[in-house]
């Protein structure tokens, strides 16, 4: 049980005013942090078509008007909004409308799973690097060097290349190259926490230096990756597509929103259309994660979100 | 001690007339956008500064001492901040807060600022000695050749061992109060009518804060140039000024003569922050002002003081107007209503 | 100072030895080997992998054939492309300066856009043009950097015709610097879209923190002009970040130039390494790599020493 | 209960290795005082004279190059981790740096409630009532518990810190700094809870303060520290009656122009008393002791009104000299 020393006299005093700024009933953090999120217009909107994609991507079978993959002869390079093919068609007669919904099928786990991946491994990483100073702290930081040393797009083509192009090798190469910049974020965080007087504290509270790290470290640690992660979803979205213009993403005749770009170059002239339809659906969702991520931003950080 | 050196007083351009108030600013409000709401930093304030005249600017953080004494030349960048109201008239003529050229002038030339924290003041990309340069062409001061004589001079003035070393060295390399002592140089070097100085010794150590004190004194009998000095310490403000004005939540509670105001304070709020100075006791217990500094974004009705006036009745839900309780005194406190301070 | 500038070398040194083991890995994470992966269709014929196994020396230990490949590497000898059987550093040497040349095209729109953004959207901060300026280049930051290449190729080479769309240089003109430069113009600026936005991103935060600080105060309380409190004061103490940001970007735009080279068909790096892709040369690929990385290596070294130089406070840290 | 001193230091010197520039810094000096039960201390001085250092030594989280630190009487420079945790039972800290010592991601219910979980294993539900409780008892309301360190004023945050030291029933608490980031009229509100609660719950105080005012109500004996070392020690009523150091005269001068006036000095007590001042502490009365060792006075203590007590000849280091007590008000 615990040793409160039980007060022999209460001393009156003065009640110290009502907090300053006065707020509504204080709600659990979940709630505070849910709010924040609501209240914020463009994260909304951030969210919203996120989920929209997400539900395309879900159920394109049933909403695609045509097979992504079966060309129509007689719609070869027909232009947005001809009849049936609202976006238009590509060389091969294929709807554009169709392949981008399937499209968002490579598109979100080609982004999510590998920063979800490098989001843990580079937690643990950055963990270690920036809480034990010492020898495996050195070790680990002098290694995130060496993959920041390497272009991330070269190192991805890199591992893509020895590895055979499909979307095993897309996810791995890219949760790769993102791990040691989410590393470096934990890192720096747990750096600057480590020496904040409220770790002292806790130490001076009896609390060993692994609990230290639980309850101190991570709740500032947690929230800036899933704030950096989210945010750079919309960036990975992007390397993805990369991946798919240079022939290393999902083999040919499936729906990859960057190889579709690169199959449009072809056509350019003629039909800018093809390449530049898919290209607006990247940088819809890329703004949204973007989005979305400020919004977290705000609304995991205690200091920023009641200040709405 | 130094003998006095040749700091010429500041010469009197002809055609001025030299009677009348160095500086007189009239109504000024400036208020703030901030999350919490809009900040009411500083509400109807009107000072007047005489030539030659040391004036005291108490009060506790929030109080708007700062705002008011930045805006004497309307220092203030806005946005953030927005000036509500407020006329400003230094040495006879008006400085409107859109003459933005003659402001310009005003500024670093017939007013010179120190502030609180000295080192901060002086950028760390540059040498000290590069910054008072360009302070000085700004005013017109030529080549450093013809003014380096009067740099070093001013620089011993105010008791910098080995200044030609301490131009040479960049901000972070001098102590606090060096740092704070070379800022003064600098505003003295620009002979400026009136000298403010924003909380000077708030933030040196102790030995420091003397070195800076005994200088701020020596500036005082010595030079002919108003001082203007804003401070939270009421100790620092009796040994250098002679008139001082109280504030409270961005306006002038209390207003008179040093040692008027420390012999016989009127407003509720001086008399409780002389007795927290001066560590009184009553019945073994420390002099207690109750409550929390108010917020500057939700201020009660009536006087702001009301919540932590023992002395609060009915009518102090008003905001009480500035009394003139004898020449030169004023206090903003229905208790001090010339026409009795009936309940 | 010296000692901080040779710590910041000497870091290097390992960060190279491990660029060269990660890249000399890779080749031999190869499904099948290294051998298999290079002969491609012709892997069936035994004798032919047991020739070029023992001609690569693939059968020594592991560790062996990194020295000796490393050695060789040191040495300029990257091997022979598979491809266009010619040693690899005769290839890539020469495409490398167009990419570097590429790349420094795409900096310069890069930092002097970028910076130019960045400052005047900090001084007028939430006004019309601050609020634009952050959307687009959000927009920017959010667009491949091939589909922005495409549509710019699409609207000012095909449509409007004012600049060329492929290539470096022109059969007609020939190589000359002028129509050199003009091919530059658009893949260099397609390139810099990203590092542009991260870097007006970058100097705007840095500029509003700057333009709060006493010192900057205390400028205008001295009768400054707000230019010079802005560029002397608050942008003189951005400018170490900014450079350190810029480094950084450096690998970003080597990144993307590979990808640009590939949209214009400029003579790069990045499309021999595309090509070496298709061709599956690997030897070509492995060097590319890591020159590139090399040359990477060396430049943000170089924006290193240049923050340091500016910043008095490093000096002395 | 052991009459044994809470804490006591026994020519505990701290010399920081620093490698640029590369000057060690003597952080404190051969300082040696105890703190035993009821009769808190008291520490002035400069920031930068050591003296936060006194309170990270006394918790452990510093080892001092030399010299010994005790607790209870038992020598804690072998202790074991667990042996620190146990005397930290006993030992609760209030940190300089208020604000920053609250984890701004979480309530200050898990803040304040933290020594419980640290020696303890408290459901939530006792963990709320203890919180609740010293909450009350420094005048907060329970119901704010939830609420996160940036939502308090500056004299909140204080108490709520105060709460957090209370909370495993301390003997000693170390004040590093209680009041200095107040406002004035704040800082009585603060002291006098200090006050009441050391009469209420039986606490001793070891109170670290450049104000030296802050200490006066709450200790009954005082020491002066000037980079790292003691310069003077008195019971705290006769530190501010008769300070001898001139340091301690220059402290108490800043502060309260009135408290300066009264000045003795040091150099006609020599002659009286045919001390010869070599070295450190020299007994000049019951419990006062001063350093006599030749005290630099900076060049710039010149003149000022009320600091009438001291006018150097010159500058650099400079034997003290008889100074006139120009006021001669005795109170």
């Amino acid at each position: 049980m615990s040793t409160v020393g039980a007060p022999t006299r209460r001393p009156k005093l003065p009640d110290a005013r009502h907090l300053h700024p006065s707020g509504s009933a204080p709600k659990s953090s979940f709630q505070q942090g849910l709010a924040s999120l609501v209240a914020d217009r463009s994260a909304m909107i951030g969210l919203i078509v996120l989920l929209i994609a997400v539900g395309a991507a879900i159920f394109a079978p049933w909403i695609a008007p045509y097979d992504p993959n079966a060309g129509e002869g007689a719609a070869i390079l027909a232009p947005p909004l001809s009849p049936g093919h609202l976006l238009g068609a590509d060389q091969q007669g294929r709807d554009i409308l169709s392949r981008i919904l399937f499209g968002a099928r490579l598109a979100f786990p080609e982004a999510m799973i590998p920063v979800a991946a490098a989001a843990i491994a580079g937690t643990i990483l950055g963990l270690l690097g920036g809480f034990f100073k010492g020898i495996v702290g050195e070790i680990i930081m002098r290694s995130l060097d060496v993959l920041f040393a390497i272009p991330m797009v070269l190192l991805a083509i890199a591992i893509a290349t020895t590895l055979g192009s499909g979307l095993p090798t897309v996810i791995l190469s890219m949760a790769v190259v993102i791990t040691p910049y989410i590393a470096r974020v934990v890192a720096t965080t747990t750096a600057q926490i480590r020496s904040a007087p409220f770790v002292d504290a806790a130490r001076c509270a009896g609390f060993s230096e692994w609990r230290i790290l639980r309850r101190e470290i991570l709740p500032h640690v947690i929230p800036s990756v899933v704030v950096y992660g989210t945010t750079n979803m919309g960036a990975m979205v992007v390397f993805a597509a990369g991946f798919g213009f240079l022939g290393l993403g999902a083999p040919p005749p499936a729906a990859d929103w960057g190889a579709m770009i690169s199959d449009g170059m072809k056509s350019l002239g003629s039909a800018p259309w093809v390449s530049t339809m898919p290209g607006i659906a990247i940088v819809a969702v890329s703004l949204a994660f973007n989005y979305l991520g400020d919004g977290l931003r705000v609304a995991l950080d205690p200091r920023l979100r009641n200040r709405r | 001690m130094n003998a006095r050196p040749d700091v010429p007083a500041p010469d009197e351009p002809a055609g001025v007339t030299t009677t009348g108030p160095l500086l007189e600013m009239s109504g000024l409000t400036v208020r703030f956008s901030s999350p919490a709401g809009e900040v009411h930093a500083v509400e109807d304030v009107s000072i007047s500064i005489a030539r030659n005249e040391a004036v005291g600017i108490v009060g506790e953080s929030g109080s708007g001492k700062t705002v008011t004494c930045m805006s004497m030349m309307w220092l203030l960048p806005s946005p953030p901040a927005r000036y509500v109201s407020g006329r400003i008239n230094f040495d006879g003529e008006a400085l409107p807060r859109t003459d933005e050229r003659r402001i310009r002038r005003v500024r670093g030339a017939g007013i010179g600022m120190v502030f609180q924290n000295a080192r901060l003041s002086f950028d760390p990309a540059y040498r000290l000695g590069s910054q008072i340069a360009e302070a000085l062409r700004v005013h017109g001061a030529g080549r450093w050749g013809d003014v380096e004589g009067r740099v070093l001079e001013t620089l011993r003035y105010c008791n910098i061992a080995d200044p030609e070393s301490v131009l040479r060295q960049f901000p972070h390399e001098v102590s606090g109060g060096v740092a704070q002592r070379v800022s003064i140089a600098l505003a003295l070097l620009i002979r400026p009518k009136l000298l403010i100085a924003d909380e000077p010794t708030t933030a040196l150590d102790l030995l420091s804060q003397l070195e800076v004190l005994s200088l701020l004194e020596r500036v005082r009998r010595e030079m002919s140039s108003s001082l203007v000095l804003v401070s939270h310490d009421l100790n620092v403000v009796r040994r250098i000024a002679d008139r001082v004005i109280i504030m409270y939540a961005g306006r002038v509670v209390e207003e008179g003569p040093v040692e008027d105001i420390f012999a016989h304070p009127q407003h509720p709020y001086t008399q409780g922050l002389l007795a927290s100075a001066a560590q009184r006791t009553e019945r073994g217990r420390l002099y207690e002002l109750p409550g929390q500094p108010p917020d500057l974004a939700a201020l009660p009705p009536g006087c702001s003081f009301r919540p932590r006036c023992a002395r609060a009745f009915a009518r102090c839900n008003h905001m009480p107007p500035l009394y003139a309780t004898a020449p030169g005194r004023h206090c903003r406190c229905f208790l001090l209503d010339p026409r009795g301070a009936d309940d | 100072m010296l000692t901080y500038l040779a710590q910041r070398v000497a870091a290097a040194v390992p960060t190279m030895f491990g660029v060269s083991v990660v890249t000399f890995a890779l080749l031999h994470i190869v499904p099948g080997g290294p051998v298999v992966a290079m002969l491609g269709l012709a892997a069936s014929n035994p004798a032919a992998v047991a020739a070029i196994t023992r001609d690569l020396g693939l059968d020594k230990p592991i560790w062996e054939q990194y020295l000796i490949w490393l050695k060789r590497a040191l040495s300029g000898d990257f091997g022979m492309s598979t491809e266009f059987h010619v040693p690899v550093l005769s290839l890539v040497g020469p495409k490398l300066a167009h990419t570097l040349l590429l790349t420094a095209g795409s900096l310069v729109y890069a930092v002097v856009l970028g910076t130019i953004i960045g400052i005047v959207a900090a001084v007028h901060y939430r006004s019309v043009f601050d609020r634009a300026a952050m959307f687009v280049t959000l927009v920017g930051a959010s667009a491949p950097v091939f589909w922005i290449g495409l549509l710019l190729s699409y609207l000012f080479a095909i449509r409007l015709g004012w600049l060329p769309a492929m290539g470096m240089t022109s059969i007609i003109g020939g190589s000359s610097p002028l129509i050199v430069l003009e091919h530059l113009i658009l893949p260099a600026f397609a390139n810099s879209i990203i590092s542009m936005a991260v870097i007006a991103r970058i100097v705007r935060s840095s500029m509003l923190e700057a333009l709060v600080q006493p010192y900057v105060l205390a400028a205008r309380a001295r009768g400054l002009s707000r230019t010079r409190q802005v560029l002397v004061h608050a942008f003189r103490n951005v400018l170490p970040d900014a450079i350190n940001i810029t480094g950084l970007q450096v690998g970003f735009l080597f990144g993307g130039a590979l990808i640009v080279e590939v949209v214009f068909a400029w003579p790069g790096v990045g499309y021999l390494i595309y090509s070496s892709i298709q061709a599956r040369d690997y030897v070509t690929l492995q060097a590319s790599v890591l020159i590139v990385s090399a040359v990477f290596v060396i430049v943000n070294l170089l924006a290193d020493m240049a923050r340091i130089a500016l910043d008095p406070r490093e000096q002395a840290a | 209960m052991t009459d044994e001193p809470f804490v006591s230091f026994d020519a505990v010197s701290v010399i920081y290795k620093r490698r640029r520039p590369r000057v060690d810094l003597v952080a404190l000096d051969n300082l040696t005082f105890d703190v035993v039960r009821g009769r808190s201390v008291g520490i002035i001085g400069d920031s930068g004279s050591g003296k936060s250092t006194i309170c990270r030594v006394a918790e452990g989280l510093v080892r001092p190059s030399s010299g010994r630190v005790l607790h209870d009487g038992t020598d804690m420079s072998r202790a074991s981790a667990r042996m620190w945790r146990e005397a930290r039972r006993h030992v609760a800290l209030v940190f300089q740096d208020t604000l920053g010592s609250f984890n701004p991601m979480r309530p200050v219910l898990d803040s304040v409630g933290m020594p419980l979980l640290g020696y303890g294993d408290p459901t939530t539900a006792e963990l709320r009532d203890a919180v609740g409780a010293v909450m009350e008892q420094v005048g907060l309301s329970p119901s704010q518990m939830t609420r996160y360190p940036h939502e308090f004023s500056g004299g909140q945050i204080q108490r709520l810190a105060i709460a957090r030291a209370l909370v495993t029933g301390p003997r000693l608490v170390l004040l590093d700094e209680p009041v200095s980031a107040l406002d004035v009229s704040i800082r009585a509100q603060v002291l006098n809870l200090l006050s009441d609660l050391a009469a209420s719950l039986d606490l001793t105080y070891l109170v670290i303060s450049s104000d030296p005012g802050v200490p006066r109500h709450l200790t009954s004996e005082m020491l002066v520290l000037y980079d790292g070392r003691i310069v003077e020690r008195a019971p705290t009523e006769v530190l501010f009656t008769r300070p001898l150091h001139p340091y301690t005269v220059s402290l108490l001068a800043l502060h309260d122009a009135a408290l300066g006036e009264r000045i003795g000095h040091l150099a006609d007590l020599r002659e009286r008393d045919g001390i010869t001042a070599q070295t450190g502490l020299v007994s000049v009365a019951p419990g006062h002791l001063v350093d006599m060792r030749p005290f630099p006075i900076p060049a710039g203590w010149s003149g000022g009104r009320a600091h009438a007590g001291l006018s150097p000849a010159g500058a650099g280091t400079q034997e003290y000299q008889r100074i006139e007590n120009t006021t001669g008000t005795e109170t």
